[in-house]
C-alpha cells in the first residue's frame, strides 16, 4: 500500500495532504503557529485524523513552504514553487501557468506537461502583492478574509488606493471608512490594487495556455475576477480540491514519485 | 479665556484645556474608528478632569491627522506647528523636536522664537513610525507600554534589517523561532527605529536642545537609542506627557487666535 | 498590459485627441461643450490653456502638429528618431528627421488621459525593466516596446554621464527593438576647454551616425536657417525671462510649461517662433496694462521649482498655483543659457552663443547649445561645483525673487535623489525655504494629487509663506 | 586561503593594518574603472571600497535619498562610522549615479562628522564611451590623476614604474585565469565561495603579497583530487556589484550547487584580459579599463556583453545563471532582463532576483528562490536525459 504525504508550512496557514494511490484520503488547513515545527505536527495530525490512519502508515513525506526546514518528520524538503507546479498540474491537467499567491509572496510559474517548472518569477519587493496585504486590510475593515473577496461583486465605484506600502494603504483605508465610503467599494478597491500588482508580475512571465491560481488568495473572487480582466484571459477553477492545498498536494505527489522510484 | 487643543491621531486622541498659558487638564484616549467620536470623547474626558463644560471653552484648535473631522473646532493647525509650539512652550531652549506618532515621524527645527525653521517627514515607508512598534508588539505579544523596560534588559545584540514593516514582522517571528529572547529583539527594534529617525533629523541639521514628543517618546528604549544614534543627550520634557504636546500646541494656538478675535 | 489596450494605436489616438483639442477654441460654444464631454479628463487642462488666450490656443495647435509629424513621417519618407528632451530637436529638423521625444510624449499622455500613461509604464516592467526606473521615459517607451506607436528608426540618447536611468531606458529600447543607438556622453564639468572640445567631438560623431542611418547629409544651409531661427527664439525667450522678473509678473504659471515643452518639440522650427511671438505679445500687453499673470489677480508668493514640474491629471499643478496666487518663476527646464541672459551673469562659462559664419562655427554653436540644455548642463557634476545645480538654482531663485524653492521629480531619479537632501540643506542655509515633494511627476499612483497638495499647503502654511 | 578570507570579509583586514603599520598610504576607490596600477606604481595601497560590516543606515540615509541603491549608502555609512579612517585618500568615480553622488554625500557628511573625509579626495571622471574622444578623455583623466597623486603624496610615478605595475598585476590576472580554468573542468576542486573570496581579496590586498599567495594557493589546488562538483548544478552569478561572500555561501550551502563562474564587479569580470606590457603604459591601461565595456554603464555595448556572457557559460559549462540586482540599480536590473531573454533563446535557464545589498538580508527569500531554481534545472536535465534514453532505445 502506497500512502504518502505532503506538508506545506506557510507563514499564515499550514497544510497537509495524505494520498493513497494518487487519491487524497486526508487533508487539513490550519492557522500557522509561531513555531513551524508545531504547525507541521498539528497539520499532519489533523490530516491523519481526516484519513483515519496513523503516521506509521505513511511511506514517505515531503515538506515544503516557508517553514519547511523546521518540520520534524519529513523525509525530504522541496521548494514550494516546485510543489505548486506539481499540485496545479494534478488539480487541472491542462494548466501551463500557475499563479500562487500565499501569505508571504506571489509567484508565477510556468510548467510543462509533467508539472515540472520551466520558469518562474517571484515578487519580493513589498508586502503589497501578497496575501498578508489582504489580511491586514480585512482586519481594518473588521471582516474576515473569506468575505473580502465577495465585496467586489457588490461594489459600485471602487476606491483607488494610491499607496503601495501596506501600512500606508491601511491608513488610506481607515480614511475611506471614516469618510463614509461603503465597505464594498473599499473592499473592491483593495482587491483591485492587489490584482494590479500581481498582473505585472504575471505578464512579465508571458503566460500561456491555461492559467490556474493556487494558494489562499485563489479563493478571493474579487482578486481573481479583476486579474482576469487585467490579463484578458479566464483563470481556470480548481475543482478537484481546495487550491490552497496545492502545495501540499504537490509535495505528496513528489513523495509518491519517490516511493515509485521514478526520480533519483 | 479658557481655550482647548484637540489632537486626533491614528492611535490616540488627545485634548488639553488651558487658561492663561496654564494647563488646566488633559486627556489621552485610544482613538475610535470615527474621528468625531474620538474627539467628543477625549474632550469630554478633559472637560470632566477640569470640572468644566464645553460652553466654558472659548476657542478650540484641532490638529492631527483627523483634524478636519473634529466637530467642535474653530480652526485647525498642522501637527508640525503644534508640536513645535507645544515643545517650545515647555522648554524654550528647545531647537528641535522629534515627534514620532503612530502614522509618521517628523523632525522639526525651531528658531529662538519657537517659529518653525525647517521640518521633514519620514520617507515613503512606515518603518520609521510608531506603527512599526505596534505591529511588532503585537507579534511579540508584549504590551506597548512595557517595551521600553523590556528592551533595557537586553543582553545579546541583534539587528533587524528589513525595511518593510510587514517583512520585518516576519523577521521578528523567525528570530522568535530561533529562540532569541524578546528583550533582545525589542532592543534591536528600538535601535532600528531610532536609526531611521536619526537619519531624518540629521538631514535637516540637528540643533540642540532636542526634545522628543509623540507617543513613542514614552518608550524609554527608543528615547535612549535615539540619543545614542544622534550622539547627543536629548532633553526630556520632565513632568509633561510627551504624547499631549500636539494638543498643547493646538491649545496655545487657540489662545493666540482667541486673543486676535 | 490589459489586452484591450493593445487594440488601440496609442500615437494615433493621442494625435486625434490633440487634433480635436486644437480645434476646440475655434468652434461654436455648442461644439465646445460637446467636445468637452468626450474628453472629461482633459477638460480643465484644456480650458486652462484656452483661458490664457491666443498663446494657449497656439500651443494646442503646436502640440497637435508635433504628433501629426510623427504620424505622417512614413508617408513623407522621413525617419523617426527616438530621443530625450535633453537633446535639441533642432539638429533633427535641420536634417529632416522627425523627433519622438519620450519624456514629452509621456507628459502629454499623463495630462490628458484618465489613467495617464500607467498601462504603458507598467508594460516596461512587464518586459523586464526595473519598476524603479524613471517614469518619464517609461510611458512612451512602453507604448513603443508594445509596438503601439509609430516605429522608430534609431535611438539618440543624450544623458550618459548625467542620468543613468534615462540613458539606460534608451539603451534598453535600442536592444529590445534592435535599433541603432548613439549616445551623447557628458563629462562632469562644463565650460572648460576640455569639455567644450569633447562636446563638439561627440556631436560631430552623432551627426555622422544620423547621416549613416538616415541616408541624408547634413545640409549646412539648412542648419544656418535653423540656427537663425534659434537666434530669434532665444531673443524672445530672453524677453519672457525679463518679464518674469517683474512683480507681479505678467506671466501665468502655465506659460512656463508652454515655453519649455514647445522648445523641446520645436526648437529651431518656425512653429516655436510663432508660439513665442504670441506669448511675448500677450505678456507685453499684460505688463503694459499691469495685468498680473495670475488669474487670482494678486501675486501672494513666488515659487521657484528647482527641478521639474508635476504633470499628472488635468494640469492640476498649474491650476493649484493659480488658485493660491503663487507665481511660478520657472524650473530647471525653463532656462536655456544663451549668452547675455540675466541669470547667467553669475555663471560664467555656462552659456552658448550662435555663430553662423562657417560650418564649423555652426556645428560648435549647436553642440554647445545642446550641452546646455536642462539636466545635461547642471546636474552632470557634483551639485556644489561651479555652475552646477546649486549655483544655478541660487542664481535663479535670487534673480526671480523667489520666496521659496520646491523640488519635484520622480522616484526614478537616482541622480537628484542621490543628493537632494544636502542640496535642500544648502538652499535653506541661503535663506530659501525648500520643500521636497515625494511624489512622481508622471505617476499619480506613487502619491495621489490630493496628498501632494496637502503637503504643499502645509509647507506654505507652516513656513509662514501663505 | 585564510589570508584571502580575512581580506574578503573584513573592511580593515590584516594586510591593510600591516601596510599602514609600515607607514605607507592607502587610497580607496569605488569602481573598477579606476586603474589600480597607478597606486601600486606610487607605492600606495589601492583598496576597493566596500559596504560589508554595516549595521544600520543612519548615516547613509541622512544624505542619500530613499530611492538609492544600498551599496553606496553602505560605503557612506561605514565612512560616517569611522570604519574608513585608515584611508589617506579616496577616488570617486561616476560609475553610476548612486556612486557618483557619493562624492557630495561624503563631503557633506564630513561637515557633520569630523575627520571622515580622507585628506586626499578626488573625483575621477570616467566617460561612458570608449570610442575616439571618449578614450582620449579617459587618457587625459588618468594623466591628471597621476599628476594629482604625485603632487599630493610627493611621489614620482614614472612610465617605468607603471610598466612594472602592469606586469605585476598581469601576473595576478594570469593566475586568476588559471583559477578559472580549474573551475571549468568536469571535476571542480574549489568551491565558488573560496574562489570568490580569493578574487575579492585581490581588490584590497597589496599586490605582491596577493600574487604570491594566489600562486601558492593555486598550485595547492592543482594537487587536489576531490571533486566538489559531483551531483551538483553548476551555477554562474552575474549582475549588480557584489563583494558578498555570504551570497555565494548561501547558494553553495544548499548542497546542490557549486558556483563555477561569475561575472561581477569585484569578481573576475575585469581580470579576463591582460594589459599590454609594451608601449605607452597609460594608453595600455586606458585601453584595458575603458575599452572592455564589461559594465552596463557603457551604454550601447550590450551585444559585446551578452556574447562574453555566452562564451563564459559555454566555457565553464554552466547549468544556470543567477542574475541578481540590488534594488534601485537600473543598469543591472534592465540588463539582466535582456540577458534572461537572450539566454532563454539558447536554452540556458536563469533566475532574476532583486535584493538589498548587505549582510544576510532576506536570506530566507533568497534561499527559496535558489532552491526552486535548482529544482527547475534538475527537472530540465532529467527530461533531457529521459529523451536521450528514449531516443537511444528506439534507435
Ligand atoms: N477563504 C478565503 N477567501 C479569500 N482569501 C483567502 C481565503 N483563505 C485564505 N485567503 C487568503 O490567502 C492567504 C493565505 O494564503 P496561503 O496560501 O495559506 O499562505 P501561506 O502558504 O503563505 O501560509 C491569506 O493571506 C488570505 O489573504
Ligand atoms: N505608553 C506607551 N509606551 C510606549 N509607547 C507608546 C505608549 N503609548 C503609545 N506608544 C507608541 O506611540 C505611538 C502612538 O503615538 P501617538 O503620538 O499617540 O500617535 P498618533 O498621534 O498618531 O495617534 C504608538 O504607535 C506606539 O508605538
Ligand atoms: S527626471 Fe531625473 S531620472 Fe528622470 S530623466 Fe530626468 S534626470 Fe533622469
Ligand atoms: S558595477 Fe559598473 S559602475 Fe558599478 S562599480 Fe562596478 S564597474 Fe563601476
Ligand atoms: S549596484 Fe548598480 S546602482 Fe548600485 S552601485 Fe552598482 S551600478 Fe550603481
Amino acid at each position: 500500500m502506497k500512502i504518502v504525504a505532503g506538508c506545506d508550512v506557510g507563514s499564515l496557514t499550514s497544510k497537509a495532504v495524505i494520498m493513497r494511490d494518487g487519491k487524497i484520503i486526508g487533508a487539513s488547513i490550519i492557522r500557522s503557529k509561531p513555531r513551524p515545527k508545531d504547525s507541521a505536527d498539528a497539520a499532519l495530525e489533523s490530516a491523519l485524523k481526516d484519513a483515519g490512519i496513523s503516521k506509521d502508515d505513511i511511506g514517505y513525506i515531503i515538506g515544503t513552504g516557508y517553514g519547511r526546514d523546521k518540520i520534524g518528520f519529513v523525509d525530504e524538503v522541496v521548494s514550494e514553487i516546485t510543489c505548486h507546479g506539481k499540485g496545479a498540474r494534478w488539480l487541472l491537467p491542462s494548466v501551463e501557468t500557475v499563479i500562487d499567491i500565499g501569505g508571504q509572496d506571489c509567484k508565477t510559474v510556468k510548467i510543462d506537461a509533467d508539472g515540472q517548472v520551466v520558469k518562474f518569477t517571484a515578487n519580493d519587493k513589498c508586502a503589497s502583492g501578497t496575501g498578508r496585504f489582504l489580511e491586514v486590510m480585512a482586519k481594518v475593515l473588521g471582516i474576515s478574509v473569506d468575505d473580502l473577496g465577495k465585496l467586489s461583486l457588490k461594489a459600485k465605484s471602487p476606491i483607488t488606493l494610491a499607496s503601495t506600502c501596506t501600512v500606508w494603504a491601511q491608513a488610506d483605508v481607515i480614511k475611506y471608512i471614516n469618510s463614509g465610503v461603503s465597505i464594498e467599494d473599499i473592499g473592491a478597491g483593495i482587491n483591485t490594487a492587489m490584482a494590479a500588482r500581481v498582473a505585472i508580475l504575471v505578464n512579465s512571465l508571458k503566460p500561456k495556455g491555461d492559467i490556474l491560481m493556487t494558494g489562499g488568495v485563489a479563493k478571493n473572487v474579487g482578486v481573481v475576477s479583476t486579474l482576469e480582466k487585467l490579463l484578458g484571459v479566464k483563470i481556470k477553477k480548481a475543482r478537484k480540491a481546495d487550491p490552497q492545498i496545492a502545495g501540499a498536494i504537490g509535495a505528496a505527489l513528489l513523495s509518491l514519485e519517490k516511493v515509485n522510484g521514478k526520480k533519483s | 479665556m479658557i481655550v482647548a487643543g484637540c489632537d486626533i491621531g491614528s492611535l490616540t486622541a488627545k485634548a488639553v484645556i488651558m487658561e492663561n498659558s496654564k494647563i488646566l487638564s488633559s486627556s489621552v484616549i485610544r482613538a475610535q474608528t470615527k474621528p468625531s467620536d474620538s474627539a467628543n470623547q477625549v474632550m469630554a474626558k478633559a472637560l470632566k478632569n477640569a470640572g468644566l463644560a464645553m460652553k466654558d471653552i472659548g476657542y478650540v484648535v484641532g490638529t492631527g491627522y483627523g483634524r478636519e473631522l473634529i466637530p467642535f473646532v474653530k480652526s485647525v493647525e498642522s501637527e508640525i506647528s503644534c508640536h513645535a509650539k507645544g515643545a517650545w512652550h515647555i522648554m524654550p531652549s528647545a531647537r528641535m523636536v522629534i515627534d514620532i506618532g503612530g502614522q509618521d515621524a517628523k523632525a522639526t527645527r525651531m528658531n529662538a522664537n519657537g517659529a518653525v525653521a525647517r521640518y521633514i517627514y519620514n520617507d515613503k515607508c512606515a518603518s520609521g513610525t510608531g506603527r512599526f512598534l505596534e505591529v511588532m508588539a503585537e507579534a511579540l505579544e508584549v504590551p506597548l507600554e512595557e517595551m521600553g523596560a523590556m528592551g533595557a534588559k537586553s543582553k545579546e545584540k541583534l539587528s533587524i534589517s528589513n525595511q518593510c514593516v510587514i517583512f520585518a514582522e516576519t523577521e521578528v517571528v523567525s528570530l522568535v523561532n530561533e529562540g532569541k529572547e524578546s528583550a533582545d529583539i525589542i532592543n534591536a527594534l528600538h535601535h532600528s527605529l531610532a536609526k531611521r529617525v536619526a537619519a531624518l533629523a540629521r538631514s535637516i541639521d540637528v540643533e540642540q536642545d532636542v526634545v522628543m514628543t509623540g507617543g513613542v517618546a514614552k518608550n524609554s528604549g527608543v528615547f535612549n537609542a535615539l540619543s545614542e544614534a544622534l550622539n547627543i543627550k536629548m532633553k526630556s520634557l520632565d513632568g509633561v506627557d510627551p504624547q499631549i504636546i500636539g494638543a498643547l500646541g493646538a491649545a496655545l494656538y487657540a489662545q493666540e487666535k482667541a486673543a486676535r478675535q | 498590459m490589459r489586452p484591450e489596450m493593445r487594440e488601440y494605436n496609442y500615437d494615433w489616438m493621442m494625435g486625434s485627441l490633440l487634433n480635436v483639442a486644437a480645434k476646440v477654441p475655434h468652434g461654436t460654444p455648442k461644439e465646445t461643450e460637446l467636445t468637452y464631454r468626450y474628453i472629461p479628463y482633459f477638460k480643465s487642462g484644456l480650458s486652462a490653456l484656452i483661458n490664457v488666450g491666443p498663446p494657449g490656443i497656439q500651443f494646442l495647435s503646436l502640440v497637435a502638429k508635433y504628433y501629426e509629424n510623427i504620424l505622417t513621417a512614413r508617408e513623407q519618407g522621413k525617419k523617426i528618431a527616438a530621443t530625450t528632451f535633453c537633446n535639441t530637436p533642432a539638429i533633427l529638423y535641420a536634417m529632416d528627421i522627425v523627433p519622438a521625444t519620450f519624456e514629452i510624449l509621456t507628459a502629454i499622455g499623463c495630462l490628458v488621459w484618465k489613467r495617464g500613461m500607467f498601462d504603458y509604464m507598467d508594460y516596461c516592467c512587464e518586459v523586464g525593466m526595473p519598476e524603479t526606473s524613471c517614469s518619464s521615459q517609461r510611458g512612451a517607451l512602453g507604448a513603443a516596446l508594445a509596438e503601439l506607436s509609430e516605429k522608430i528608426d534609431f535611438v539618440i540618447c543624450d544623458t550618459p554621464g548625467v542620468c543613468d536611468t534615462n540613458a539606460n531606458a534608451f539603451a534598453f529600447a535600442s536592444v529590445y527593438m534592435d535599433k541603432p543607438f548613439y549616445q551623447l556622453n557628458y563629462p562632469s564639468t562644463i565650460g572648460d576647454g576640455r569639455s567644450q572640445k569633447y562636446h563638439i567631438d561627440d556631436y560631430k560623431e552623432m551627426i555622422r551616425f544620423i547621416e549613416e542611418h538616415s541616408g541624408k547629409k547634413l545640409d549646412y544651409d539648412r542648419l544656418k536657417e535653423v540656427l537663425r531661427e534659434i537666434d530669434k527664439q532665444d531673443a524672445m525667450i530672453a524677453d519672457m525671462e525679463d518679464m518674469l522678473m517683474l512683480r507681479p509678473t505678467p506671466i501665468p504659471p502655465i506659460f512656463n510649461v508652454m515655453l519649455y515643452a514647445a522648445r523641446f518639440c520645436f526648437s529651431g522650427h518656425p512653429e516655436y517662433t510663432k508660439l513665442l511671438e504670441v506669448m511675448v505679445d500677450t505678456a507685453r500687453k499684460r505688463a503694459a496694462a499691469g495685468i498680473p499673470g495670475l488669474s487670482a489677480g494678486k501675486e501672494k508668493l513666488r515659487a521657484f521649482m528647482c527641478y521639474i514640474d508635476h504633470y499628472t491629471v488635468d494640469m492640476n499643478f498649474y491650476n493649484f498655483f493659480e488658485e493660491r496666487g503663487i507665481a511660478h518663476t520657472g524650473s530647471i527646464l525653463t532656462r536655456n543659457f544663451r549668452d547675455n541672459n540675466k541669470y547667467v551673469e553669475t555663471l560664467p562659462g555656462n552659456t552658448y552663443g550662435v555663430d553662423t559664419s562657417s560650418p564649423d562655427a555652426m556645428l560648435d554653436s549647436i553642440a554647445q547649445m545642446n550641452a546646455r540644455l536642462p539636466m545635461v548642463r547642471s546636474i552632470r557634476g557634483p551639485y556644489d561645483r561651479n555652475g552646477m545645480w546649486l549655483e544655478e538654482s541660487l542664481a535663479c531663485a535670487k534673480l526671480y525673487q523667489a520666496d521659496c524653492v520646491i523640488y519635484n521629480g520622480t522616484p526614478g531619479c537616482r541622480n537628484t535623489w542621490g543628493m537632494v537632501k544636502p542640496f535642500a540643506r544648502d538652499m535653506e542655509k541661503q535663506g530659501f525655504p525648500t520643500h521636497i515633494m515625494y511624489d512622481d511627476a508622471f505617476d499619480d499612483r506613487v502619491e495621489a494629487w490630493d496628498a501632494t497638495r496637502e503637503r504643499l499647503d502645509e509647507f506654505f502654511h507652516v513656513r509662514g509663506l501663505l | 586561503m585564510n589570508i584571502f578570507y580575512d581580506a574578503a570579509t573584513k573592511v580593515q583586514s590584516q594586510s591593510i593594518i600591516d601596510w599602514k603599520a609600515a607607514g605607507k598610504p592607502v587610497v580607496g576607490y569605488t569602481c573598477s574603472y579606476t586603474p589600480a596600477e597607478i597606486f601600486y606604481a606610487a607605492d600606495i595601497l589601492p583598496v576597493r571600497l566596500r559596504g560589508i560590516e554595516t549595521e544600520g543606515m543612519e548615516v547613509g540615509d541622512t544624505y542619500f535619498g530613499p530611492f538609492i541603491c544600498s551599496f553606496p549608502k553602505c560605503i557612506l555609512q561605514l565612512a560616517g562610522k569611522g570604519k574608513f579612517d585608515f584611508l589617506d585618500g579616496a577616488i570617486i568615480t561616476p560609475g553610476c549615479d548612486g556612486m557618483r553622488r557619493l562624492d557630495e554625500c561624503w563631503r557633506k557628511a564630513g561637515e557633520d562628522f569630523q575627520g571622515i573625509v580622507p585628506g586626499y579626495f578626488y573625483y575621477f571622471d570616467v566617460p561612458h564611451k570608449a570610442e575616439n574622444h571618449g578614450m582620449a578623455w579617459y587618457i587625459d583623466e588618468i594623466r591628471l590623476l597621476i599628476k594629482s597623486i604625485e603632487d599630493h603624496f610627493k611621489v614620482n610615478v614614472t612610465d617605468k614604474k607603471l610598466t612594472a605595475a602592469i606586469k605585476e598585476f598581469n601576473k595576478g590576472r594570469r593566475l586568476l585565469k588559471e583559477l578559472e580554468d580549474l573551475r571549468s573542468g568536469d571535476d571542480v576542486v574549489v568551491s565558488g565561495t573560496e574562489a570568490f573570496a580569493a578574487t575579492v581579496a585581490g581588490t584590497v590586498m597589496p599586490r605582491d603579497e596577493y600574487t604570491a599567495e594566489l600562486k601558492k594557493w593555486i598550485s595547492s589546488l592543482k594537487k587536489k583530487k576531490k571533486s566538489l562538483s559531483e551531483d551538483k548544478k553548476r551555477l554562474m552569478v552575474v549582475g549588480s556589484v557584489s563583494d558578498e561572500i555570504d551570497l555565494f555561501q548561501l547558494i553553495e550551502n544548499t548542497g546542490k550547487a557549486i558556483v563555477v563562474a561569475e561575472n561581477l564587479c569585484f569578481g573576475i569580470r575585469y581580470e579576463g584580459n591582460e594589459v599590454k606590457e609594451d608601449g605607452d603604459p597609460v594608453e595600455a591601461l586606458a585601453q584595458h579599463y575603458l575599452g572592455s565595456s564589461v559594465c552596463p554603464r557603457m551604454y550601447g555595448k550590450y551585444k559585446e556583453r551578452v556574447n562574453t556572457l555566452k562564451e563564459r557559460i559555454d566555457y565553464s559549462k554552466v547549468d544556470g545563471v543567477v542574475m541578481q540586482n540590488i534594488r534601485f540599480c537600473d543598469l543591472h536590473g534592465a540588463e539582466n532582463a535582456l540577458f534572461a531573454r537572450d539566454l532563454d533563446k539558447i536554452g540556458i535557464p536563469s533566475l532574476r532576483v532583486e535584493r538589498e545589498y548587505g549582510p544576510h538580508i532576506d536570506a530566507g527569500r533568497m534561499k527559496l528562490r535558489i532552491n526552486a531554481f535548482l529544482e527547475q534545472i534538475s527537472g530540465k536535465q532529467q527530461m533531457k536525459k529521459t529523451a536521450e534514453r528514449k531516443a537511444a532505445v528506439s534507435a
